[in-house]
């Protein structure tokens, strides 16, 4: 793949985004033993290009909203990492203040909104964000960010149904792994394109390897303009791999849920490589300043990790604060 | 200058003076631009506001409510009008933990300022699913807030602070007390939303009722008077969350209390009510506290069936009157005339001459 | 429309059928503003050549399940219509012993098991029963009819996908009379072909006017076949159009929600007449036999109503019965 | 001879002992067959009944509801588990509408014979969302049963009973019950689901509880004894259709009862079961009925929040305590050593060992 010089800047700083996701994730996995994460975890280790790519085509004053996995996406959206892990240690100083766990991270003041739980819940949420664009006339874009388990869910359906005829500017991203926990897509899905889905409710649509961070980068720089353009929903469907069990740290390939062939395939297009590869092709990287990056990014992590795992506990007097608003 | 108005009517004058106000209160509702106007109460409106703040929502309800929260989160104040309760059952999900929680696990720094209005079917044979308040379980949702207006005055200026508030609300409104009529200043105002309403003074016995159930309770204390027993009537306004100081403050006085619930008596508002009033004042009441309310089971559809089902004012005055152990004899004279009166209106319609919507 | 003579019996039932339905609903139509059928309806005037013709293609062993606007489906699946007007009039005969009213319609000995009131609330089960059919290894098929606001519920998706994934033998039958209530489907939907929503779960489709009966019927009979030997689901649209207010006996068309053109052009594609016409053309049945079957029609059903405005009401010791099964 | 197994492989014979017994029950759930197998409690059912009546749940919780409905009234016996309570909040039109009015509204002739089980998660930082018990709502609606089984013997008792009624029955198992270890016996066999259960004979006070609650009940009850103060404590077993005969008898006995929620206090069952127990035994009671329950707010992730949140054995004793007037002097001591004690353990996993899954 060819890049273009002038956009060196750019092109770095989405590796940098994944080499910054993926140190941050791989430190929760190296952490997470000692149980002083005490939440569920679900980590993005192989999906990173996704959120990379398609965060870095956003601008600040995009709106995303994610699920569970919420990770990748936060970082990628330049969430503050402090408080993601903070919030994953239970801590006061969590971007929930300990509220929510790793499974709620929001960074309001990057338009990181919301990260639901419940699958496909957070996605009618992101079309009333586009909605509100409409009526305030902003050119801004709302993208939300779901596994291929959404698509099952019919509130999926009749978001983008009312996507499509109020003509909001939703930019649909599918992440899909195959996998909802250990079911294969196939016993859960029909055998058809996604591409069916979206013409189901005149939505565009797009779909793509989501392993390049770059590729996903340059073609959602493109696909944002034809949303606002269009003034119409896409729906993208990146395909890409879990490396590491849906919920915990752990590999899991022992249980055989997935076929071998299947985790080889995969394992060799690492996102991180992939891009690595890229800039090194390019001379835009070489692999002493690689290595020097990873060792100040791993070093800002750690540090930020010990800053959360001493933070303080919140304390159980605040815990009837906001249940209501003034 | 008195201006007597309708239940309805008051609605729809607080929905165009609260959305002139304030640009961000948008509409969404199945129909909600259609003849019929949500049963008036959205008529007009489109001749006041743009119409694009008028949102068609397709017959989606789970999505429409979700959407109407992340609108909410990010800014708007949506009223959101369901035909009947039994609809919002599909949107249970978003309402229970996008709407009633995200204030709570942002730590606060989402809102969500939304109206969800609910409207209870009522006779002309609407049938088990056409007619459940479930008052309850909205009730039950810590974040949520749930509003009873009973009277058109409330109505309005319940409905402008509901608006004004930056909480999610259910407003359950009945289908029968669409048609009350009551004098409603013409200009904006607000109603508190927050504690229920003393109605009627009294010294004999407190009773709580809310929504339909307090103009048949307000029934039931005129003629009770006659027997020397002076209600002193609460209209409960919010269930939750639920304030029941002045309620403890007149249990105190009158030492005896029935609450009357909408929706079914088990797992009712009066239920926890009752706990708390005992919780409190045990020691003060001179007799059990009474709980009227809908038996356990679905609402049939056939009138046949209705004859001793909806709590009414014969069934308050009786019970009032096993409460104060007064015989048949005595009693038997206002009750004979109230059943009577009763028995000649149709059962299964608000007011004889009703013909729908419904 | 050519019609085989050897068919003339089925052909004239159908017709029959049709007669039935529409003298039927102009009764309730008729006698409604005397106040004695105290409880919503929803009539199928207009709209009865679909559940002529699809139900006429069924066996009795096939299931079958409606909505709110079920009095044609009941009829035309040969529910005992005594028992259809008792409910409607609130009496202890009805098909619920007067617990439903109109919208519940149901008939265990004719398979036709339910009818729910709540937008695409009837069509998962329509589901279970097919699947129950391919787990006890039967032949037949479910049948369930909507109208399209369904086609907005997510559960109308969800069930398709699963019937879909599952080789379950429904036919999903849309009546598209292009309204929900007074809304327009192209307020509620975008325009595209109901097509894709089949291809969004990999469901088989047929699209047809809806006033014709015996073209439905001849149709459907082949898809009834195309189901059973595919083992797939179907979604058949049928066009159509209702000729009375959305619930209740009158004819609303003042108030101008639907285009006069529209309505004209509807009006000329009467279901009872077309079907007539086509047998008058084939010779099935000429003008005095017509009279003379309508007049039958209409004596059996005026009789049918009196017996069920003078039947009881249920009695109100009986409403706490059946909460539950002993 | 003691077979001592948990309550998860309790359920998990039951499933297998009834699906071998009855070919019409079939299984529903997301990941039915996969490696965690419900937290253990579908293992190995592929091995002893066909795999066609293990049938996978896409992610559509209310269509899988309504096609198990539908299964259910074209008369096989479906069992539904849900993960986790929230879940079930997409389905909640489903079984309030469907599933628990088509026996009332077929006038009998339609019957819905289908298990839900829900789980409650705790512990681990679940959060807001994954944390509800929310039975209040499902006990409130009339045609469902709702079983709450707390031990071993029940949940595999309970469940085959369930398996064998012919109602729509939500059955609500806590995550932390699942760990709890019992004697059980192999063969097949069947409990009651009709009533509730007294696991500890007193004369002091009775108290009520259910789940997971119980065993912080049984925990309180062994202290008590200490002051000389002798529960009588109920499982409460069935939370709908309600039945408090043996309630009422033991409070005629104990003239003091304490009702522990495992939800929240308001609106929870407990005000139900006190206002009952007060509309007929008023005059015996010599102290307010008492609730313990969850507050009025969502449960947070994070272990700091959770120090006095959930119920637990230590606040028991307090509420007895105070219910007796005994001097803080007198109970500090069992106080402390139960708060020592539990203060060892960490807060929020059901033992110290525990690891997942959650
Ligand atoms: C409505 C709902 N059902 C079930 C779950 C449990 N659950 C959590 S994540 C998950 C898997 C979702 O799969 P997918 O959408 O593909 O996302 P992935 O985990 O693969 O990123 C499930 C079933 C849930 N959270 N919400
Ligand atoms: C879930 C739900 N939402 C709303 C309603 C109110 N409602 C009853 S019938 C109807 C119109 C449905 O339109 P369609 O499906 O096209 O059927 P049609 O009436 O045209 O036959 C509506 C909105 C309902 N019964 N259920
Ligand atoms: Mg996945
Ligand atoms: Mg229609």
């Amino acid at each position: 793949m060819l890049l273009e010089k002038k956009n060196k800047k750019t092109y770095l700083n989405l590796y940098k985004k994944l080499l910054l996701i993926r140190i941050v994730e791989e430190k929760i996995v190296s952490e997470y033993s000692k149980n002083l994460m005490r939440c569920p975890v679900h980590l993005s280790i192989g999906q990173e290009a996704c959120a990379v790519g398609v965060c870095g085509a956003l601008s600040l004053s995009d709106k995303v909203f994610s699920t569970h996995r919420c990770h990748a996406h936060y970082i990628a959206k330049e969430g503050n990492i402090y408080k993601m892990i903070a919030e994953i240690y239970g801590k006061e100083d969590g971007c929930c203040n300990g509220r929510g766990g790793s499974m709620h991270l929001f960074d309001k003041t990057k338009n990181f909104i919301s990260s639901i739980p419940i699958v496909s819940s957070g996605i009618p949420l992101s079309v009333g964000s586009s909605l509100n664009d409409k009526l305030n006339n902003k050119k801004s874009i709302t993208c939300s960010f779901f596994g291929d388990g959404s698509l099952e869910e019919g509130v999926f359906h009749e978001s983008l149904n009312f996507a499509s005829i109020n003509n909001l500017k939703n930019l649909f991203v599918c992440e899909n792994n195959l996998f909802s926990v250990y079911t294969d897509i196939k016993l859960r899905q029909p055998n058809r394109s996604f591409k069916k889905l979206a013409e189901a409710h005149k939505v565009d649509y797009y779909e793509m390897d989501g392993s390049n961070a770059i590729e996903i980068y340059l073609k959602v720089l493109k696909l944002k303009k034809l949303i606002i353009k269009r003034s119409k929903p896409l729906l993208l469907v990146l395909n890409t791999f879990r490396y590491r069990e849906h919920c915990g740290p752990n590999i899991d390939d022992h249980l055989g849920y997935r076929k071998n062939s299947y985790i080889k395939s995969w394992l060799k297009k690492d996102p991180i490589n992939i891009t690595f590869k890229n800039l090194l092709k390019n001379q835009i990287i070489d692999e002493s300043k690689n290595d020097i990056l990873i060792e100040n990014i791993k070093k800002n992590i750690n540090s930020i990790f010990l800053k959360a795992e001493k933070a303080k506990l919140p304390k159980s007097k605040d815990v009837k604060k906001f249940v209501y608003q003034n | 200058m008195k201006r007597i108005i309708t239940y309805a009517q008051a609605v729809n004058e607080s929905l165009i003076q609260s959305s002139k106000k304030d640009k961000n209160i948008i509409f969404f509702g199945e129909g909600i631009d259609d003849p019929t106007s949500f049963f008036g109460t959205t008529k007009d409106l489109g001749k006041y506001i743009s119409s694009n703040r008028l949102i068609e929502m397709p017959l989606s309800e789970n999505a429409i409510t979700g959407i109407a929260v992340g609108s909410a989160i990010m800014g708007k104040k949506p009223i959101l009008s369901f035909h009947r309760v039994e609809f919002a059952l599909l949107a249970m999900e978003q309402i229970i933990n996008n709407a009633a929680k995200a204030s709570y696990i942002s730590n606060g720094l989402h809102k969500v300022p939304l109206i969800i209005r609910l409207i209870i079917g009522r006779g002309w044979g609407q049938g088990p699913e056409h007619s459940q308040s479930l008052e309850t379980i909205f009730s039950s949702i810590p974040g949520l807030k749930v509003l009873v207006p009973t009277f058109p005055n409330d109505a309005k200026g319940m409905m402008n602070a509901a608006i004004k508030d930056n909480n999610p609300i259910v407003i359950i409104e009945h289908r029968y007390c669409h048609f009350i009529k009551e004098n409603v200043p013409k200009n904006y105002f607000i109603n508190d939303i927050k504690s229920p309403k003393k109605i009627i003074n009294g010294r004999s016995i407190t009773i709580v009722s809310y929504s339909y159930m307090t103009l048949e309770a307000i029934e039931a204390a005129e003629e009770l008077k006659k027997l020397n027993i002076h209600v002193e009537l609460f209209d409960l306004r919010v269930l939750n969350p639920l304030n029941i100081e002045s309620i403890q403050k007149s249990v105190t006085k009158t030492r005896r209390l029935l609450i009357i619930d909408l929706g079914f008596k088990k797992f009712g508002i009066g239920s926890e009510i009752s706990s708390q009033i005992y919780e409190k004042q045990f020691s003060k009441m001179i007799s059990p506290i009474s709980r009227l309310g809908m038996p356990d089971h679905p609402v049939p559809s056939s009138r046949g069936y209705l004859k001793n089902l909806y709590p009414n004012s014969v069934k308050i005055i009786i019970e009032v009157c096993r409460i104060f152990n007064i015989s048949n004899n005595k009693s038997k004279e206002i009750i004979n005339k109230i059943t009577n009166l009763k028995s000649k209106e149709p059962i299964d319609v608000p007011f004889s001459k009703f013909k729908g919507p419904f």
